[in-house]
């Protein structure tokens, strides 16, 4: 609507040149206030919801019948549900990386997407923390794994890499949506302010808490959310390093090893990266966000799934390369033999090609700038780290120290189903959230139209007041 | 006297509006090297030195923030050591009763976790929230500090505060608009 | 976009460094001198004590030309006064193969499987770990590292002279697949020269540890560089409060991922308990060697943490360059730790006291060439690369 | 621009921020209370019985040992329920004809056993023996409490997991001499139980440090 007012868009610009605090503010707002239900929105929403439905249905069944409807069995007892929970938790990071880390970088580019990635991180861990909970055989007696007195005079068991994911995950879901609640404020007031609905004016009112803008209001509002990412970056390579201690603090071969929580985190900042393209791409698309989510951000992206990978790759090679070195030969089983050439070869060979040959391409400008090629490599990635969490979680375990009990894993329908059912929970998330809140936080850009208009003769500043 | 008195029963402050930021830094600094105290500015997003123009220089969120952290770190690591070292010792596999290195991750997170959520209620309490009525809304356009508008209130209990030379004084910045903010 | 005039030293300045340059070879020959003494005295305290010194400096080396070619991939601020004296630092990797030399003489008192050739179960190592091919190896490290040293300084002084970019763009070109060789062929540096120290015993993470190691050291490094050019008319306006600011928060973020990265190691290993693993850390938690850990913990971390979360601090070159010294103080305790306890016996854990004490001449000598080739280096350009892309673009979003 | 919220609004956001925390807070609380109150640990919660059996009138009026029922309370895990014979070793003889003892009477003629109502019903995968405790010196009364004061049984303790462990990490609290086992009006000073219970562990060889092993319960 106001895109003929404006001007070209420059290659490497992160918002359209000559929007102004009241354009940003009605173009991302009436994407929530005015904009009618449309068929789109509907029709995705619908796919979501059914396939939450699938999920609702396998999760009553498996209360009902019990794990015994998954694949798994001796001796392979973490199958699908530690592969995706493992996968989602490392979606759920790209979020937060890009909302925290890039704020305290102060890469400008982060702002019209970090609402998105932080929404995203929300939904990703909802997935996420479901499956060691569905897993735990008795999910309804989930409070166990939490310290409090108990007529059983227990205690949790604080030697466990387990039990540290139960604070870890539940830190990073609060910690997640205090930071995005915390952004949102502002939004909500905005919103409160130009909604025409009474109930609408009402509803994100109550929420908006009666956010004025006062300077000082703003003054503490900043050091807060400075010291939020502050916060949320080491919580985030400490969230996926537990998860990646649940496996090297045991002594299975394969798991057993020291450089798995830096190279799970960025394992996990690696698909989570490809996560926030797949989703992005259709999003700026369809709800006309190009002016915001500019191809600048897309080829960022693409260079961060580059350097990361890198880093999954040099986990490869080091794991492999220590197994030859250290001569154990249970290690020396599972990553030059069973992994490679075992019963599971085409899942390990699938992932390199994933995760480590194809990434290769965003050496290239033009891998970095056709959408439609960056929007397929997601896929891959997304496909190949997920098979990842599967090499890791079932080539250690099929093939254990005892080779009477060897046997293989497949997952069941109703794994499937479990699996396919939260893309649906976090699909219909999703959808929910762009119908009801700005997908943009309205009032950085406003910032950032601030000060790409004013780039000159202002005195450099760095953001808040927090360290 | 009198006449100011029934003011600050009536009145919560004279409002003016600036289409600027500049404007708004501009008539704030004025108006406090002028001597006015109690005042106010609204903005749409943050900008820079507003705050400390109105007089407002030091917050103490990022203290409560590291109340809360250091509280949250050392309960974390209290209560590890009393329920594995003291209340439940317990062999697992020959570690010691008290694991130290076992318990830093818990640590950290509770560490986290406790700054994260008193910054946040730090945030909440200490700006006055949540407060969904509140004097300024009464203002002309003041919806628009949400969008674009920027204000500056000097308010009715600053003990220098006179209507009319507050308008007066504010009018000297030519202000999109100037209205009296009723309690 | 018009010629911008070039910011070098003025005499005053020149004469400070000069005689800082004279100061570090006169330290430098001093400390090679004390351990030339040492080595025909005690060899085997002399060669580990030297590795320590040699592993500190070779960090630092590798450290600054990782982040110039970082600075030629994501450009930002922060480089804009360091870039020079970080290209300066990358070109002591030619004195520091030099210094190499009396490490490949002393290769079998240094290094167990030398000594006696692996056997039994770890009789596969041999070819990997075969004296020949262990120094061919060394050789290709270092005629790869000097070549990216070259090419990293080289085409940047060329770019001083030209507006057209073409250089830097070089850089910018070579900077990624640069980086990801530098970190792999650093982290096989590490494991050939310190973990085959104890050639039984293998972590994935070391040489990761030991690179992120040397990035701290690096920005340490760095931080003093700064300090003492604050003086330098010209550089000093570069040095504004911003990107100290952005300094003293990567010394935070290497503090933090030093800790986690040493923190996960040990914390791995610990939990599994194998035979195979757990004595290396056995042999760094007896004889004394306990005390370090402790330091380690307090000084290596928690201190500098602390230190490095002063906003006000941070924006101050004196400030920071005192954080810098003590991180490198403690980093050097660190280094001392991996490499001096290699050798102790567990069953009779004693405290490696010649090793130590002569680790500190052994910094100081290889320190003091490596400090006097990179003042050379320095004062000989430009201290402000300004035709570089990168450099532009940060100083047009900076204002100035 | 017009006000949305009343100015009670403010009043009822923060009643209502501090009603949801006493909320939660009450409602954790409830649960708390809920599962150690009789209610679900049934203490002293008095079960129905086919027969209205009183040990009150046993124990205490008549003076019959535990033992005398319960026979196998020394050898076995089960104390054990006496059979409807040993009912009717008295019974045959004193009150034959009371209508109360109508069920024992017809469970002799018929041959079935009486289905008496439990009491004290510890989950399945709990391995408790009678026979260790009362062995190692663990009294009747430490358990099941003054059961010559009940005239219907209930449960005197709640039997959960804390309360067992508390007595495995100190029993020397609860030790008694063999003959006093069943003794159900034994009083000691807390000194005097102290050093008994000190001595006794030392001569049952028990060592409470392995007395909180999982597998000691859990098998």
């Amino acid at each position: 609507m106001h895109n003929s007012e404006l001007e070209p868009m420059p290659p490497n610009a992160v918002l359209r040149p000559g929007h102004t605090f009241a354009s940003v503010t009605d173009k991302i707002g009436s994407l929530v206030l005015v904009r009618p239900y449309e068929l789109k929105w509907f029709i995705g929403f619908g796919i979501g919801f059914s396939l939450l439905m699938t999920l609702l249905f396998s999760a009553a069944r498996l209360f009902y019948y019990g794990v015994g409807i998954w694949g798994i069995d001796v001796p392979v007892m973490w199958g699908f549900a530690i592969v995706n929970f493992v996968w989602w938790i490392g979606i759920g990071h790209a979020g937060t990386l890009i909302s925290a880390i890039l704020l305290l970088l102060k890469q400008e580019w982060r702002t019209s997407i970090n609402r998105f990635a932080e929404a995203m991180t929300l939904f990703a861990v909802a997935c996420a923390g479901m499956f060691p909970l569905l897993h735990l055989g008795r999910p309804w007696l989930f409070f166990w794994l939490l310290p409090y007195p108990n007529t059983m005079g227990l205690w949790p068991q604080w030697r466990s890499p387990l039990i540290w994911d139960v604070f870890a995950v539940s830190t990073y879901a609060t910690v997640s949506l205090l930071f995005w609640y915390v952004g949102l404020i502002p939004d909500l007031a905005t919103l409160r302010d130009r909604a025409r609905n009474k109930w609408a004016k009402m509803g994100y009112g109550v929420f908006a808490l009666g956010w004025r803008g006062s300077a000082m209001h703003w003054h503490r509002y900043r050091t807060v959310y400075m010291l939020l990412a502050g916060l949320a970056t080491p919580l985030v390579v400490s969230v996926h390093s537990v998860v990646a201690l649940d496996f090297a603090a045991s002594l299975m071969p394969g798991w057993h090893t020291t450089v798995f929580p830096p190279y799970f985190v960025a394992g996990a900042i690696f698909s989570g990266f490809a996560m926030v393209a797949t989703l992005a791409i259709p999003l700026r698309a369809w709800y006309g966000l190009k002016d915001f989510i500019t191809d600048k951000h897309l080829e960022n992206m693409c260079k961060v799934m580059l350097a990361t990978g890198l880093v999954v790759a040099y986990g490869y090679m080091m794991e492999a390369f220590m197994a030859w070195m250290g001569n154990n030969p249970n290690e020396k089983f599972v990553l030059l033999e069973n992994r490679p050439f075992g019963p599971y070869a085409h899942t390990w060979r699938l992932m390199m090609l994933c995760n480590v040959i194809a990434p290769q391409v965003f050496w290239f400008k033009w891998a970095r700038t056709n959408v439609y090629f960056i929007w397929f490599m997601s896929i891959v990635v997304n496909i190949g780290m997920w098979l990842e969490r599967y090499v890791i979680v079932i080539t250690s375990l099929h093939r254990d120290f005892l080779p009477s009990s060897w046997s293989m894993y497949h997952g069941t329908v109703w794994d499937y189903a479990t699996y396919y059912g939260t893309i649906g929970l976090f699909t219909t998330l999703l959808f929910l959230f762009i119908r009801f809140l700005p997908v943009i936080s309205i009032a950085e850009m406003r910032e950032l139209v601030h000060e790409t208009g004013h780039k000159h003769g202002r005195p450099e500043t760095s953001p808040g007041s927090a360290s | 006297m009198t006449h100011h008195e029934t003011e600050a029963e009536t009145v919560y402050g004279i409002m003016a509006e600036f289409e600027h930021e500049e404007d708004v830094l501009e008539a704030a600094e004025a108006a406090y090297a002028r001597g006015y105290r109690a005042m106010d500015a609204f903005s749409p997003h943050p900008v820079e030195g507003l705050a400390e123009a109105i007089g407002f220089h030091k917050n103490r969120v990022a203290l409560v923030v590291l109340l809360g952290g250091l509280t949250g770190g050392l309960s974390g690591f209290f209560m590890q050591w009393y329920t594995a070292a003291v209340e439940y010792p317990f062999d697992v596999g020959g570690r010691p009763y008290f694991s130290w290195p076992a318990f830093i991750p818990i640590t950290f997170e509770m560490t986290v976790l406790f700054a994260a959520i008193s910054g946040v209620v730090g945030l909440i309490l200490l700006n006055g929230l949540p407060r969904p009525y509140h004097p300024a809304f009464n203002a002309a356009n003041f919806a628009t500090a949400s969008t674009d508008g920027f204000f500056l209130c000097i308010q009715s209990d600053d003990p220098m505060f006179e209507a009319e030379a507050v308008q007066a004084f504010l009018t000297e910045f030519e202000p999109k608009s100037l209205s009296v903010v009723p309690l | 976009m018009s010629k911008p005039e070039s910011i070098s030293f003025d005499e005053a300045s020149r004469e400070k460094l000069e005689t800082l340059q004279r100061n570090a070879s006169i330290a430098g020959v001093v400390g090679l001198g004390v351990l030339l003494g040492a080595w025909v005295v005690a060899p085997s305290t002399f060669y580990p004590a030297y590795l320590i010194g040699f592993m500190f400096w070779w960090g630092i080396a590798l450290g600054s030309c990782g982040l110039v070619l970082l600075h030629h991939l994501v450009g930002g601020s922060w480089g804009v006064p360091l870039r020079r004296p970080l290209e300066a630092a990358a070109m002591t990797i030619l004195p520091l193969a030099l210094l190499y030399i009396p490490l490949a003489i002393g290769i079998q008192t240094l290094y167990p499987w030398a000594k006696h050739v692996p056997e039994g179960a770890h009789e596969h190592l041999s070819p990997w770990l075969d004296q020949s091919f262990f120094l061919g190896r060394a050789a290709g490290y270092f005629v790869f590292w000097s070549l990216l040293a070259l090419a990293v300084n080289l085409w940047s002084s060329e770019q001083d002279g030209r507006t057209d970019h073409a250089p830097s763009r070089r850089l910018g070109v070579i900077a990624g697949p640069a980086a990801v060789f530098l970190f792999t062929s650093a982290s096989f540096g590490a494991i050939d020269w310190v973990m085959t120290l104890e050639p039984h015993w293998t972590s994935t993470i070391f040489g990761a540890m030991l690179c992120i190691g040397g990035l701290l050291s690096t920005l340490a490094a760095m931080a003093i560089v700064l300090r003492q050019l604050s003086g330098c008319n010209g550089i000093s306006q570069k040095i504004t409060p911003d990107r100290l600011h952005d300094l003293g928060n990567l010394m935070l973020a290497f503090t933090m991922l030093w800790a986690y990265f040493s923190f996960s190691q040990f914390l791995i290993i610990w939990s599994g308990n194998l035979s195979e693993e757990i004595p290396w850390y056995l042999r760094r938690s007896r004889g004394g060697w306990e005390f370090f850990v402790v330091a380690l913990m307090f000084f290596h971390f928690l201190t500098p943490f602390f230190i490095l979360l002063n906003r006000e601090g941070k924006r101050r070159t004196r400030y920071l360059a005192l954080a810098a010294t003590w991180i490198l103080v403690m980093r050097v305790v660190d280094l001392t730790w991996l490499i001096a306890p290699a050798t102790n016996d567990l069953n009779s854990p004693r405290f490696a006291w010649g090793t130590v004490i002569l680790g500190i001449p052994a910094v100081v000598g290889v320190g003091g060439i490596c400090v006097a080739f990179f003042l050379s280096r320095l004062k000989r350009q430009p201290l402000v690369p300004l035709n570089d892309a990168n450099v532009v673009a940060a100083l047009e979003r900076a204002g100035g | 621009m017009s006000q949305i919220f009343h100015p009670s609004a403010n009043t009822l956001a923060r009643v209502s921020i501090l009603g949801i925390g006493i909320a939660v807070l009450g409602g954790v609380g409830g649960v708390f209370a809920y599962v150690r109150s009789p209610y679900q640990t049934q203490v002293q919660v008095i079960r129905n019985q086919p027969v209205p059996f009183s040990h009150a009138h046993h124990v205490r009026d008549v003076g019959i040992d535990c033992r005398y029922c319960h026979s196998t309370v020394e050898t076995a895990s089960s104390a054990g329920l006496p059979p409807t014979h040993t009912c009717m070793s008295c019974h045959s003889q004193i009150w034959g004809s009371a209508d109360m003892l109508a069920p024992v009477r017809s469970s002799l003629a018929e041959n079935k056993p009486i289905v008496w109502t439990r009491v004290h019903d510890l989950p399945d995968f709990v391995y408790f023996s009678h026979n260790i405790h009362v062995q190692k010196g663990v009294g009747c009364v430490s358990c099941h409490g003054r059961v010559d004061e009940m005239p219907l049984a209930w449960k005197a303790e709640p039997m959960t997991m804390e309360w067992c462990l508390d007595c495995h990490r100190h029993p020397e609290k609860h030790l008694r001499d063999p003959q006093d086992v069943v003794r159900m009006d034994l009083v000691l000073s807390s000194q005097e139980q102290q050093a008994k219970g000190k001595e006794l562990l030392m001569r049952n060889h028990i060592e409470p440090d392995r007395l909180t092993n999982c597998s000691v319960c859990h098998r």
